[in-house]
């Protein structure tokens, strides 16, 4: 039966630049300063290895429950790389090599995953929030963030990111159609790392791609191998001056893969097989870059341990300071902290029976 | 002084904290071009332009969380759900968001961000537009929990409440949205949260009420005044959290008798609370069982059943007697 | 900067068959039987006159707010008459047109308008779900009975009704995606009808329409003149053979408009021009399936008095049934009914001690 | 009779009423495949198959409303919550539709499902992860609210969940998940909700605890008992709505003398309400006031301080002795 048709935007750009063995597509190769480069390589080498230690720390005890990043560092670099100072980061979870981009002290980071609410401290100047749990939801309060800055016409944007797990919950959904219905200078990252917990991509959508999804909301959506530093950051570099020139949100899909357990609670061999996460080890993003920058001569052996040796030095010193930090942290009244600018009274009668049954308790 | 309904003492501080700070800004489903489906915001899009008068998608927990948002720029987002009983839908926002930031951040952001809703019983409405759920923001740290009884106060709670620091959870009683008018002055008139006040001074019998159901025990009040001769110290307690233990249990020591007014169910309701903490404060001082006149433990009825549901002035003089025979 | 595309739906259909003069494109005429569209027209006439007389009874005091479908009614009768007997429907609060077609009592419908939760009453054999007044919510119930029916393996579908409004509603974007991925037999159904009360559709979303929001699912959308019961008619039934064939779900988005008040506690001068309203009582659905019928030879005068008739005389009698109804209903602890199965034993304590109330306030 | 954990008894539970009922699925995110991140339902996909043992997409207003409309059908969805405190994004369907077709459908359609989810502290858990807000579900009017204490209880209560004809909020403690074993008998056991339990006898004093926070009622018992001579007897709620309070009423009577122990904060908490009743049904027995060993008012620490935050058998000794002396 013949029918009119509307056109909406049907195609989802797929980017992609380096292939798996580090070599470019010339004709992509987007030629990104060295000096940019090169801090690529530092950040990913440090984020990588500060994961490896968070995770040996929750092996022996002494930190708790975390989300690892491995693999999916380059769809984190590439992207955070593109905000200025002023800008605005919405963490979800998973973004420790993000955080780590825009300065976050390592030493709060730990403590943090030593379970104190002190390593949540954000440092005045830094434009980055705690990070977010409940999935999903931080999406709004990256959108409210970027109607305050329209509202103040600052020149800032804002970037936040989430999983593709993330994109099935309503917040994604009511986020996602304010940002475009109110022109909002806003960057929404979904890390597709192709699994949330044991539920693979598939189940948890029946869309091709998760970039598609922007059509729903009258705005643009990429799709980019999340693995390859380079598209990252050209797709992203995209979307950051579509927002800031006033040209709205973008929905990103940086394709990739969480290479370890979901969290250390988890055990992936429920749910997946050894050969797939082996195939996806061969796409890893810090391989991949190096030999990119080896080719273009960028990186040598020397570059490479003198990044490390940095990395593995910064991570000693954070553990350290954080272990001594911990040593300080013996009061149990500090959890009353911050509720509120005033304690309630109800409350601070609490705190201050407590504090009697403390002082009993120390008596005895 | 103008003579106002609630509707337009709460448009009144809208508009002059409006005029005063534009850090301040108000979001909600049909706030803007419609000014309200209770047309409280009524002319403040004309005023403020629709940047700062949002009518957005209907969507809850945008509201909620967008607001969030804002708040930790730095704005004072004033939101509206269009009814108490539809912001469970961004009730996420509230519990795991709006409450915890400045404890999450330590004490680098503060969610600065006033929740508005209409809720309660009496205007034969649909269902889900009778609610009074208090106590789900009530019982979440990190809230505070506002209702008022009538205009002036409502102007100049919500007044403290856009200026306080911290998020404040704001019930307007619908019922009493255009019930009568009330002298609010011109000059700015701030009440602080967490203050309940004495409406009505007696010593036989302490009545705890507020919202709508404040006037109803104020009805009950002077009914027992004049059949009975019996003096009910009434207390209107306009913040629910942080409860102001002092004066009610002040009262309770000097009357041995209290009655607890309130629409929302019975049981885990804020009454309930009210007795804790007189039990725990006033505990020899009371001669009989504290009576509470509420809405049962079921869905609020239907509207032509809402009157038999919500405590009457008869049944609040009643368990006033019942208590005082004791 | 080339790229490589990765393809997914792009095109919405756009479906109308009667044009605003009731004149029928022959191409596409679908050639209902005759007793079908016979039916199409007293349900549509009965439907319009409910409306009319619920709104002059609110005004008169004797019901209360409630939702008016005037200018809605083929969205409804053209989606509703694609179902069996045994098929579930699933309403929002607009859908009274909907209702009448799977035989809901008008008295019941009056009696729940005057207030009385005996109006919700939904009787045994008919499975349609109360209204439901959260918007989108009911999405999700909709999505629960497809997915019992396909666990049960039954030959049933179901259908859900919402507005433009609930699209922006996380649980629009939750349920969709699930029956998608579980593929669903269910059809959604979208009246858009400009407004969500004052909000008007180009500011709840920015996509261009409301089926394309399918594509986030993966699912068909199809968009249709919702004043052509026809043209709904043909698209629905497509969907509803879809479903029942184990293809899975489909969005509908009806185009049509809200002639009347939101609810009756609406004012419309506040955001839309009368001259709008005008236009649209152009394109309003009854005349155009008249002129259509007449043209047909279906329909002449006679055959629309005696629709009319019929209808003023059921709707005369529901009214008088109702009176009589609330005159019996005069028993307050009637709210205490169907809270649970059983009554718990606190709850029971209140209803006794106001009965004993009731006793003490009649003695007086 | 197998020597179980409670997660073991829970799947237990589920297992038996599977096979029993071809109408009970369970449906929430990660129960399948992973057999839930406590592994609760493992081995469960494997036996009855993806069609009743359903990974959704991580959504939780979906997991809500679809398990009403699944019941709405006639099956039996016994729903996961991955934690209690992401329940709140599907809370609307709860409060708004599961409590409520019942009512609004005048009896035609019944909402029989079980929203089981961890909750409760003491876990070293990340926030959000320790939460215990059984409060907004209590509270509800038309939802049951059960909480067990022990593998055995907690067998017999999800079978009676399960059989309920209406919805049930099924709270079970992650602390309690692998810290002990029971014996749960291989032969049905099915324990009515809406009834507490005696779990020690005792004559001086009147204690009242539910969920983890039991065991820490039952050590201070023991402790009073050793050190003071002091007999504690100790009340399981096991249901929080609808209340028991026949039984801690009675015990009351008896000692004159209540502690009431949750992890929950404390204002607007489930202590409050059963002091309520205890004043309404008890009043004339109370010897001195009625302690509070609670959650205080704040969010729950992070993990390093959470034993802090959770009420300790020595303060729950304080508490008891404060009243005693009074
Ligand atoms: C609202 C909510 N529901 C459930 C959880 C438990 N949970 C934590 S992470 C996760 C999966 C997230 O998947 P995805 O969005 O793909 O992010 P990823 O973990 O893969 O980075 C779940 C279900 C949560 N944190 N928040
Ligand atoms: C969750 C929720 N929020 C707000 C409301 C108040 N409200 C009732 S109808 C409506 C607009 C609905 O618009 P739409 O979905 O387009 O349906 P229409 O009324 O046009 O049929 C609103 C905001 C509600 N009923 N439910
Ligand atoms: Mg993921
Ligand atoms: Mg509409």
């Amino acid at each position: 039966m013949p029918r009119n048709h509307v056109e909406v935007p049907g195609v989802v750009d797929y980017l992609s630049i380096l292939n798996e063995d580090g070599k470019v597509d010339e004709e992509l190769d987007p030629d990104l300063p060295k000096e940019l480069l090169r801090e690529f390589h530092r950040k990913m080498v440090l984020s990588r290895r500060f994961d490896e230690r968070l995770l040996r720390l929750q092996r022996e005890g002494k930190v708790g429950t975390f989300a690892p990043i491995r693999g999916q560092e380059a769809a984190q670099i590439g992207t955070v790389s593109c905000l200025e100072k002023e800008d605005w980061l919405v963490p979800a979870f998973r973004e420790t090599a993000a955080l780590i981009w825009r300065g976050a002290s390592l030493s709060d980071i730990f403590l943090f995953n030593a379970g104190f609410n002190e390593g949540g401290r954000i440092p005045e100047e830094a434009n980055v929030l705690p990070i977010a749990i409940p999935v999903a939801t931080q999406i709004l309060h990256a959108v409210g963030i970027a109607y305050a800055i329209k509202y103040r016409k600052r020149d800032q944007i804002v970037l936040t990111y989430f999983g593709d797990g993330a994109t099935s919950e309503g917040d994604f959904h009511e986020g996602l159609n304010f940002a475009g219905v109110a022109g909002l200078p806003v960057v929404f990252v979904c890390q597709n790392n192709q699994y949330a917990i044991s539920m693979p991509r598939e189940k948890q959508t029946k869309s091709r791609t998760i970039a598609q999804k922007a059509f729903a909301y009258g705005i643009p959506g990429v799709q980019v191998d999340g693995n390859d530093v380079l598209a990252v950051h050209t797709v992203a570099r995209e979307a950051a001056q579509r927002a800031r020139g006033g040209g709205g949100p973008t929905l990103i899909e940086c394709v990739t893969y969480r290479l370890a357990v979901h969290t250390t609670a988890d055990d992936p061999t429920k749910y997946r097989s050894q050969k797939e996460v082996d195939e996806w080890e061969k796409r890893e993003p810090l391989i991949r870059l190096q030999k990119y920058l080896r080719q273009r001569g960028i990186l040598d052996d020397q570059a490479v341990n003198s990044d490390e040796e940095e990395a593995a030095r910064q991570i000693d010193e954070a553990w350290k300071a954080t272990k001594d930090r911990i040593d300080e942290l013996t009061d149990p009244l500090a959890m009353f902290d911050y509720l509120m600018a005033d304690l309630p009274p109800y409350t601070k009668e609490q705190k201050e029976a407590f504090e009697r049954f403390l002082a009993t308790r120390e008596a005895d | 002084m103008p003579n106002l309904t609630m509707i337009e003492a709460i448009r009144m501080a809208l508009r002059q904290e409006m005029r005063n700070d534009d850090s301040v800004v108000i979001l909600g489903e049909d706030v803007g071009v419609d000014g309200g489906v209770f047309r409280v915001t009524d002319g403040l899009l004309d005023e403020f332009g629709p940047e700062r008068v949002i009518d957005t998608p209907l969507a809850e927990s945008l509201i909620g969380g967008c607001s969030v948002g804002m708040a930790i720029y730095g704005l004072r987002p004033v939101c509206e759900m269009q009814f108490s009983g539809f912001s469970y839908l961004g009730f996420h926002q509230i519990e795991s968001h709006a409450s915890r930031f400045r404890r999450r951040s330590q004490g680098r952001f503060q969610i600065p961000m006033v929740v508005r809703m209409p809720y309660g019983a009496g205007v034969r409405a649909l269902e889900h537009h009778s609610e009074s759920k208090e106590i789900y923001y009530a019982h979440t740290p990190g809230l505070k929990m506002v209702i008022p009884s009538g205009p002036r106060k409502a102007r100049a709670l919500l007044l403290a409440a856009i200026r306080d620091p911290d998020p404040v959870i704001f019930f307007e009683p619908k019922a009493v949205y255009r019930a009568f008018r009330e002298e609010v002055p011109d000059r700015e008139e701030v009440f602080p949260i967490g203050e309940s006040e004495i409406v009505r001074e007696g010593k036989d019998l302490t009545m705890i009420a507020y919202g709508a159901m404040l006037h109803r025990a104020m009805e009950a009040a002077e009914l027992l005044d004049k059949e009975d001769g019996v003096g009910a110290e009434v207390i209107d307690l306009l913040t629910i959290s942080p409860l102001d233990d002092s004066k009610f249990c002040e009262s309770a020591r000097k009357t041995g008798h209290v009655v607890i007014v309130h629409e929302a169910p019975r049981s885990f309701g804020a009454a309930a609370e009210i007795m804790a903490r007189l039990i725990e404060k006033s505990f020899y001082y009371l001669e009989a069982p504290i009576e509470r006149v509420t809405g049962f433990d079921i869905h609020i009825p239907y509207f032509a059943r809402e009157q038999e549901y919500l405590p009457s002035r008869d049944r609040i003089v009643s368990a006033a007697r019942r208590t005082l025979e004791k």
